[in-house]
């Protein structure tokens, strides 16, 4: 029943799509599109929440006479997916609402309408699917969609270079899973994700599959280093379409890598945890830096999406440990943390984006050198974006320290692991953890700083205005789910626990009972979390300041310069700029990571141009792995050219040869 | 009654650590100014200051936005919020459990966020120095004390200070070197959270090479008063953090009647004391480093950290 | 009996392979186109022979197509076309006259290998006739590759295509020999004509010698 | 009913080379063109009564079973769509002056031959005349490829005459020796080449001779396929003959090539002594896939590009069919249905943009979805569904081909996926070039035919989403035929 409402919302996206086909030309498609998809989300959204609640031990179950014709298409509502369709089409919704208002500057609105819904459909069905060649098909027709939604500004020529790396890597990922999923189903095909469960692979083969999952979810997720694609081609998009690629179809793929580790493949072996979690603190750090380096807004939230991916991938190796261990209590601790995260991330990384298109629109710009001062003039965006800067450097009272802080109290957990492997790599993961939650709260002090505070370096950044009332209403709905989340995570924790049941077979005490609706993972004398007294601290310790300082202080108030040390300069280009920030964490890290060298010309006395200073940052993933191949195309691809340019009578020796080789071959050896 | 008991002990601790601030932080300049051999400023003089400060009238720039004015209220909440969980003289503190030491780290580092937030409202180019500086020290003091953390976390089974506390009063634990690499770790974090000699020079206005100063160079009157406090309770929380983990003795278990805390009083009293007299020496006899030196003075903290964890993980009796 | 018709069909496969080897040998065009005549005309006479032994007449129309046609009209014709265009006499070979023999006794050799070995089940005229058949197909397109002027490389192709036909005779009883050899009959006009109507002075390879320069697909 | 079934079958012959005949006497654009659809449709209208008629028994000469119909109503069917495109490509080159009303009659009268010489091919009975038949269709289509007269066409043409005829040599040498190894068993005469006959008693035969005989087979045909190395000719022939003709040599007589080498397949299969034709397949195709993958880079002129990327594909069928088992073979006969459909829909759709922007150069064409949203995003959806992209159709049969054989064959399965994948990445980038970007040249209104390639893209897309249970079974009968 519930799978039934959730593919009507799909089937009704799609029918969406094609009509946008039809109309996308007109101003009143806008409207049209989106509160279409808006409806449809919701819809959806409460189906998913209906299977999240539901009955785990029944899941709902479709199968359609469509995709390949001897199995049909399979469809399941487990919980797992109920909870991955929850974080879909919530994410759905709210960039449908904000889409409302942004859409309404969309310069090209027939090369993003026809997409978008056709977007949040098929990242419905690859939730949804329950065969391995629904899962690929829906999955690659998610990636396509968003293709085309980051080609819609396709002369912008990074753009395009986006676009081609991007598809280009989801490609590579479909194969990959392609291949696993040859492995699972075995020469006769049993493609169902139940004849797979059924049939448990052997040892060897569960290794290859395992490296095939990860090279195939992990590069639409993000994993270093296959993310090279991400930071490219989210900006690219429109910005409600970046929140959903960044905060939702990353989530999708996590949601692969879990079907098919946690789900499909039977027990985990501890050394896969290695892998996961090595993979998971690489991604975690070298995000973080990346994003620190940047200056262009959405690219900077592109790259905090690495970093949160890495953080997921901690939190699932860390799970993935405990399952292979036996440990099952605190396998669902980690688990918890990771799927918490899975929900916070969405739903502050959607926000961000959401702020980062509210500045796009206002003044045109992503780079944040040109921007500054925006508090004055957006200040309801200004509020979100701030909400959103706070949740995702993991500071409490919201929602993105809870889900760091299981993270940690899983690790915590870890000495109960027997193997040596594990026993050194998880306090290293975990400094690397805590490492890029600082640099993360680091770099929003950057980002936030850098925008919206101090004064404004450029005109448009000056008389920039106040967003649509449907942006600020889908960003204060996302910064109000980051509060309540923050304050409330025992709700979310319950609500999570038949996913976490269905998956290691066990589950975290109950939250809701703990009185003061504190979060207690294991025990309250070895830790708790209370978020909404921290909150009601916070907020009570504040006001209570505040009035006791209007009772006794002085109220004068005098608007004067800045003091600036006695010598104020009213030139913005004096502010600090973010490359003039993150100098000094470059200094720290950057000469390592990204060779970054600094060159300083200083032009000659009595010459009256300013000194330059450049910075020169590699790319070391890109030289290592990527360059590399691309070189070897192109180098064959040259090489064998010449081929096309042979006379007849070359080729006809080519011909001769093949025949004698073969002529040989049968005399000889046959 | 053991309720009510606990509820007045947690109002008590409250109190006690934003009245006690201001003096530790006068006691140390006293102390500094006498091995200089100079008088120094009476050990009243934060409060004077403070009181000083609340009838001055607020200058604010031209250009200082909402969030300039909100963020000391803000930052002084999150600061005395985690003081107010720190034991001081006694373990039974009623919403202990509100907030683990993950927590309390990370309330420190929201006051911090909105401290380098403040700092680059104006738009000048020392608030940018400051809030750069003070976050790239932050990005290495942060993990270095989440280390700590797991080490003691590991020791005691908990990552709750009551907990912890209350497990190295006991006499099962001895001396563990990953204690002491602990130690000497948050030793070195507190010291550059408190923007205190050598990573940074808290008497100092000298443009560059202030940190915290730079930030709030723009505030004045209540605002900087509050700033100023809430800095206090900083240096406050951490003498006490050290005090309650590695010199727990003399803090009053939970249900202990008034004679322990008066016991405790006194013991946490003398312990501070201590402590503070130790920083002076340690400032006085120490020179300034230079900025990007800094860098390697914590990431030692963040080796010494991992390696205390490492040591933790491995084996139960290191 | 027996024994003499295998002889004699003997003799004449046996003999279209040596004339093949004498193409491989020649280097000079009007002789080349000589040799083909004979070529053609030892082919005429096996396929008579087995017209004769098979009993088989439609075979006869197959064997006038080689006598006439072949040996007959198409080495006028080239020789015609070699004198219209005046193109070179000297045939240009790739490699070596010596090594392309070395290579076509190696040809031969392996077409042996081959067809003697699998055909063990077969009669042994269609066997031998088979394997001296492929010889003459392999030399042939050894030719083609080897020779860089295209009247000898269309030499080369009818030599081919001989062989072929020595095949399809030799098997005793095939039908549709003779469409096939008006077939490939109409396939050599065509190259002759196209030889002619384009102009190709002095390869297969071109069109025309110019063009070779100005085109060569997809570059530039 | 059998004599319908008869009567079908005849006409799928006879209306064509009737109409050939007539087009060459007609004069006139506007009535020739349209006779020429007429009788395609005709065509492909007795084609489909095929399915519906009861079947004679197989003659001497023409035979109608399970595999050859798929192939014979795919053929009309493209046939039929690629006349309706031929008419408005035509009458444009008309305009231009590319062609001159005597070779309009000519090129008319050549396309119905070639039809019937295709049909004939696949519903030949007898391997004689099935070779006869390919001869032929060669011979029209080395006509139609220098039909422009250039210099770049005439040596193409030039080419493709001079490598298929050695081909077609191989072939025949091949078609002789399975009539050798057939002998002793069938005896003389007729019967040891008809296909009825030798299926029914190939267990018997020399297994040696059959194994040398498909050696020449699949060199002879396979030149025919366009399989690597023996492919030279078919880029060329592709980019420089007129785009119906490309169009029909792609999606049509490529396939019909194949379908020869798939019966000598199944021959070969059903003597279990002889050597599993299967690792000779999958090498060639293999190979393919590899090389027109890297050739793809560094191509100029569109039509040559796709010509490449039909190189890659023949060479995935050719390796499914090589695998062989239920599935591949499967994944085999539904990759060919649907990259004849594709490919034939990529050539109208690039025909039209050559003609509009007047240059067959990729760095003249840009930004085609900006100037001819329609052509240029008929662009976009025919390379993703070539490129095997969800929800067309040849994202099925990859997956098929792909997933089956990593269980068996990991190795060549990541050969075959990282072809692919280098292939992808070459279209990919110039379709970026071509569809995006800023645009350059002509931005006048394309006059273009959209219903042939709406309808190949329409039906590729259903397939990839639904395939109707007949059809499934009818691929899945002729699968297991393929052993």
């Amino acid at each position: 029943m519930l799978a039934s409402v959730s593919l009507w919302c799909v089937a009704f996206l799609l029918t969406v799509a094609v009509l946008a086909t039809a109309i996308a030309r007109r101003p009143a498609a806008t409207p049209i599109v989106y509160g279409a998809s808006l409806a449809a989300s919701l819809v959806a959204l409460a189906s998913a929440l209906g299977g999240l609640l539901g009955d785990p031990a029944s899941p709902a179950t479709a199968i359609l006479p469509l995709g390949l014709p001897w199995i049909g298409a399979h469809f399941r509502m487990d919980a797992l997916a109920a909870f991955f369709l929850t974080v879909v089409n919530l994410g759905g919704a709210a960039a449908s609402l904000y889409a409302l208002g942004y859409g309404r500057h969309e310069s090209a609105p027939s090369r993003v309408l026809p997409f978008f819904p056709a977007f949040l459909a098929g990242m419905n069905l690859v939730v949804l699917a329950d065969d391995a060649f629904s899962f690929l098909f829906s999955w690659e027709f998610m990636s396509l969609t968003s293709w085309a939604l980051v080609m819609a500004h396709h002369r912008v020529a990074d753009n395009a270079r986006a676009g081609y790396i991007y598809l280009v890597m989801a490609s590579f990922g479909t194969f990959c899973l392609l291949l696993a999923f040859g492995l699972l189903a075995g020469v006769d095909g049993a493609y169902t994700f139940a004849a797979i469960r059924a049939d448990r692979a052997s040892p060897v083969l569960a290794i290859l599959v395992l490296a095939l999952a990860l090279l195939g979810a992990g590069s639409k997720a993000g994993l270093v280093p296959l993310h090279v694609w991400l930071p490219l081609a989210h900006p690219a998009a429109p910005s409600h379409v970046s929140a959903l690629m960044s905060g939702v179809m990353t989530k999708v793929a996590v949601y692969g890598f879990i079907r098919i580790t946690l789900d499909l493949l039977g027990p985990p072996e501890w050394w896969w945890a290695m892998v996961v979690l090595a993979l998971g603190g690489i991604t975690a750090a070298l995000g973080v830096l990346h994003a620190l380096m940047e200056h262009d807004l959405k690219r900077l939230l592109a790259y905090h999406t690495v970093e949160n991916i890495g953080i997921i991938y901690i939190g699932l190796g860390l799970a993935l440990a405990f399952q292979a261990n036996g440990v099952a209590w605190a396998a669902a601790l980690a688990l918890t943390a990771a799927l918490f995260h899975v929900f916070n991330h969405s739903v502050f990384k959607s926000l961000l984006f959401f702020g980062s298109g509210a500045v796009l629109t206002a003044t045109g710009e992503r780079d944040m050198e040109h921007l500054g001062g925006l508090i004055h003039r957006m200040p309801l965006t200004t509020f979100m974006f701030l909400v959103g800067c706070v949740a995702i450097s993991a500071l409490p009272p919201l929602n993105g320290f809870v889900s760091e802080w299981l993270t940690f109290q899983a690790i915590l957990q870890s000495p109960e692991l027997p193997q040596w492997g594990l026993k050194v790599l998880v306090p290293a993961v975990g400094a690397l953890l805590a490492l890029s939650a600082a640099l993360a709260a680091t770099c929003f002090v950057k980002a936030f700083g850098i925008t919206f505070l101090g004064r404004p370096r450029t005109p448009v950044a000056a008389n920039a205005q106040e967003v649509d009332r449907f942006s600020i209403a889908a960003m204060s709905l996302f910064a109000a789910l980051c509060l309540l989340a923050g304050i409330l995570p025992g709700l979310v924790i319950d609500g999570l626990m038949p996913v976490i049941v269905s998956l290691v077979g066990e589950r975290m005490p109950v939250q809701i009972a703990v009185p003061w609706l504190s979060i207690v993972p294991i025990a309250e004398s070895r830790s708790s979390y209370n978020g909404l007294l921290v909150f009601v601290f916070i907020g009570a310790s504040a006001s209570l300041a505040i009035y006791a300082i209007h009772r006794v202080a002085s109220h004068a108030l005098r608007r004067g310069p800045a003091w600036d040390c006695g010598s104020p300069n009213r030139s913005p280009t004096t502010q600090y700029t973010s490359g003039s920030f993150a100098q000094p964490i470059r200094r720290v890290f950057g000469t390592v990571v990204f060779r970054a060298r600094e060159h300083v010309e200083m032009p000659p006395p009595g010459d009256s141009h300013s000194a330059r200073m450049h910075v020169d940052l590699r790319d070391l993933v890109w030289e290592i792995l990527y360059a590399p191949v691309a070189g070897v195309v192109t180098f064959v691809a040259d090489r064998i050219n010449y081929l096309q340019f042979l006379t007849i009578r070359r080729y006809l020796r080519l011909v001769f040869l093949a025949l004698i080789a073969l002529l040989t071959v049968l005399g000889v050896w046959l | 009654m053991a309720v009510i008991l606990d509820f007045a002990a947690q109002v008590a601790q409250m109190l006690v650590v934003l009245l006690l601030a201001p003096l530790l932080t006068g006691f140390v300049r006293k102390i500094k100014a006498r091995l200089l051999r100079r008088q120094g400023p009476p050990l009243i003089q934060p409060y004077r200051d403070l009181i000083w400060l609340l009838h001055k009238e607020v200058v604010l720039a031209e250009n200082a936005s909402w969030l300039f004015r909100v963020a000391p209220y803000l930052i002084f909440a999150t600061t005395w919020v985690a003081a107010a969980l720190v034991p001081t003289f006694g373990t039974g503190l009623m919403f202990s459990w509100t907030a683990d030491l993950i927590a309390i780290t990370a309330l420190l580092a929201s006051a911090r966020f909105f401290l380098a937030l403040a700092g680059m409202d104006v738009g000048t180019s020392f608030g940018g120095i400051g809030s750069s500086r003070e976050m790239m020290i932050a990005s290495l003091a942060e993990p270095a004390m989440m280390m700590i953390v797991f080490t003691l976390a590991l020791m005691a089974g908990s990552t709750q200070l009551s907990t912890i506390s209350g497990v190295m009063l006991s006499p099962e634990i001895g001396l563990r070197i990953s204690l002491g690499l602990a130690l000497l770790a948050l030793i070195i974090v507190a010291i550059a959270e408190n923007a205190r000699i050598p990573v940074d020079n808290p008497a100092t206005h000298l443009e560059l090479t202030m940190v915290h100063e730079a930030m709030v160079l723009e505030y004045s009157g209540r605002h900087l008063a509050v700033l100023e406090l809430a800095a206090s309770l900083k240096l406050l929380l951490y003498v006490s953090l050290i005090i309650c983990i590695f010199v727990p003795w003399g803090l009053v278990p939970t249900g202990a009647g008034h004679a322990g805390y008066v016991i405790g009083a006194a013991a946490y009293a003398a312990k501070l004391a201590a402590g503070g007299l130790l920083l002076a020496l340690f400032e006085t006899a120490i020179a300034k480093m230079r900025v990007f030196r800094v860098p390697n003075f914590l990431g030692a903290a963040l080796m010494l950290g991992l390696l205390g964890t490492l040591l933790r993980f491995i084996s139960r009796s290191l | 009996m027996d024994g003499l018709v295998f002889d004699i069909a003997h003799l004449f496969a046996g003999g279209l392979v040596l004339v093949s080897f004498m193409m491989l040998y020649q280097d000079r065009l009007y002789a080349l186109l000589n040799i083909f005549a004979l070529h053609a005309i030892v082919l005429a006479l096996s396929v008579g022979w087995q017209a004769y032994i098979q009993g088989a007449p439609h075979l006869y129309i197959t064997t006038a197509i080689a006598l006439l046609f072949k040996g007959i009209v198409i080495p006028v014709a080239l020789h015609r076309i070699i004198q219209r265009l005046g193109i070179h006499r000297e045939i240009e070979t790739v490699v070596g006259i010596g090594m392309t023999m070395l290579a076509g006794i190696g040809l031969v050799a392996l077409s042996m290998v081959v067809m003697l070995r699998v055909t063990a089940d077969a009669d042994r005229l269609a066997r031998e006739d088979v394997a001296l058949a492929l010889s003459v197909v392999l030399l042939g397109l050894l030719m083609m590759v080897t020779r860089r002027n295209a009247v000898s490389q269309v030499v080369g192709f009818m030599s081919l295509e001989n062989g072929l036909i020595l095949a399809a005779t030799g098997a005793k009883g095939m039908p549709l020999v003779v469409e096939i050899s008006v077939a490939f009959s109409v396939l050599i006009a065509f190259i002759v004509i196209g030889i002619f109507l384009f102009r190709i002075r002095e390869r297969f390879d071109t069109v025309d010698i110019h063009a070779l320069d100005r085109f060569q697909g997809d570059r530039g | 009913m059998s004599a319908l079934g008869i009567d079908a079958l005849s006409a799928i012959l006879l209306i064509p080379i009737g109409t050939a005949a007539l087009l060459a006497l007609l004069p006139g654009y506007w009535v020739t063109a349209r006779l020429n659809v007429v009788a395609t449709l005709a065509t492909l209208v007795a084609a489909l009564s095929l399915f519906f008629s009861e079947r004679s028994a197989p003659g001497h000469y023409l035979l109608v079973d399970d595999l050859n119909i798929v192939f014979v109503a795919l053929n009309t069917f493209v046939g039929f769509t690629t006349s309706v495109f031929s008419a408005s490509y035509i009458a444009h080159e008309l305009e231009t002056g590319r062609l001159t009303p005597t070779y309009l009659r000519f090129y008319h009268a050549m396309y119905q031959i070639l039809m019937f010489a295709m049909n004939l091919a696949l519903t030949a009975n007898n391997i004689g005349l099935m070779w006869v038949a390919i001869e032929l269709a060669t011979l029209t289509t080395v006509l139609m490829v220098g039909i422009y007269r250039t210099h770049e066409a005439l040596e193409a043409a030039w080419k493709y005459f001079i490598l298929g005829s050695v081909g077609i040599a191989l072939a025949l040498f091949g078609t002789i020796l399975v009539y050798l190894a057939a002998r002793p068993v069938v005896g003389e005469g007729q019967d040891a080449m008809l296909w009825t006959v030798l299926i029914d008693r190939v267990a018997r035969f020399d297994p040696a001779l059959l194994n040398v005989a498909f050696v020449f087979l699949l060199l002879g045909y396979g030149t025919k396929v366009g399989l690597v190395p023996l492919h030279a000719w078919l880029p060329d022939a592709h980019a420089e003959g007129p785009t119906p003709i490309s169009a029909v040599l792609s999606g049509l007589l490529l396939n019909v090539a194949l379908y020869a080498i798939l019966r000598f397949k199944m021959l070969l299969a059903a003597n279990t002594r002889a050597i599993a034709p299967g690792p000779l397949m999958v090498a060639l195709g293999l190979i393919s896939v590899v090389f027109a993958a890297f050739m793809l880079y560094r191509r100029r002129d569109i039509k040559r590009m796709f010509a490449y990327s039909s190189i890659e594909h023949m060479g995935i069928i050719a390796f499914a069919f090589g695998m062989g088992g239920p599935l591949a073979n499967f994944a085999g006969l539904l990759h060919m249905t649907m990259h004849s459909l594709t490919k034939s829909a990529i050539f109208f759709t690039v025909g039209h943009i050559s003609q509009v922007k007047g240059s067959q150069k990729m760095a003249d064409i840009n930004g085609l979805t900006e100037t001819h949203p329609a052509l240029g995003w008929t662009l976009v959806v025919g390379v993703f569904a070539i490129s095997g992209l969800p929800p067309l159709g040849i994202f099925m049969s990859e997956f098929l081909v792909v997933s089956s054989t990593f269980a068996r064959q990991p190795l060549l399965a990541i050969t075959l996926v990282l072809g692919l994948l280098v292939a992808f990445g070459a279209l990919l980038l110039r379709l970026n070039g071509l569809a995006f970007g800023e645009p350059t040249g002509s931005t006048a209104p394309a006059k273009a035919s959209y219903v042939p390639m709406y309808a190949h893209l329409g039906l590729v897309l259903a397939a990839g989403l639904y395939l109707p249970p007949p059809l499934v079974a009818w691929f899945q009968h002729v699968a297991s035929l393929l052993g």
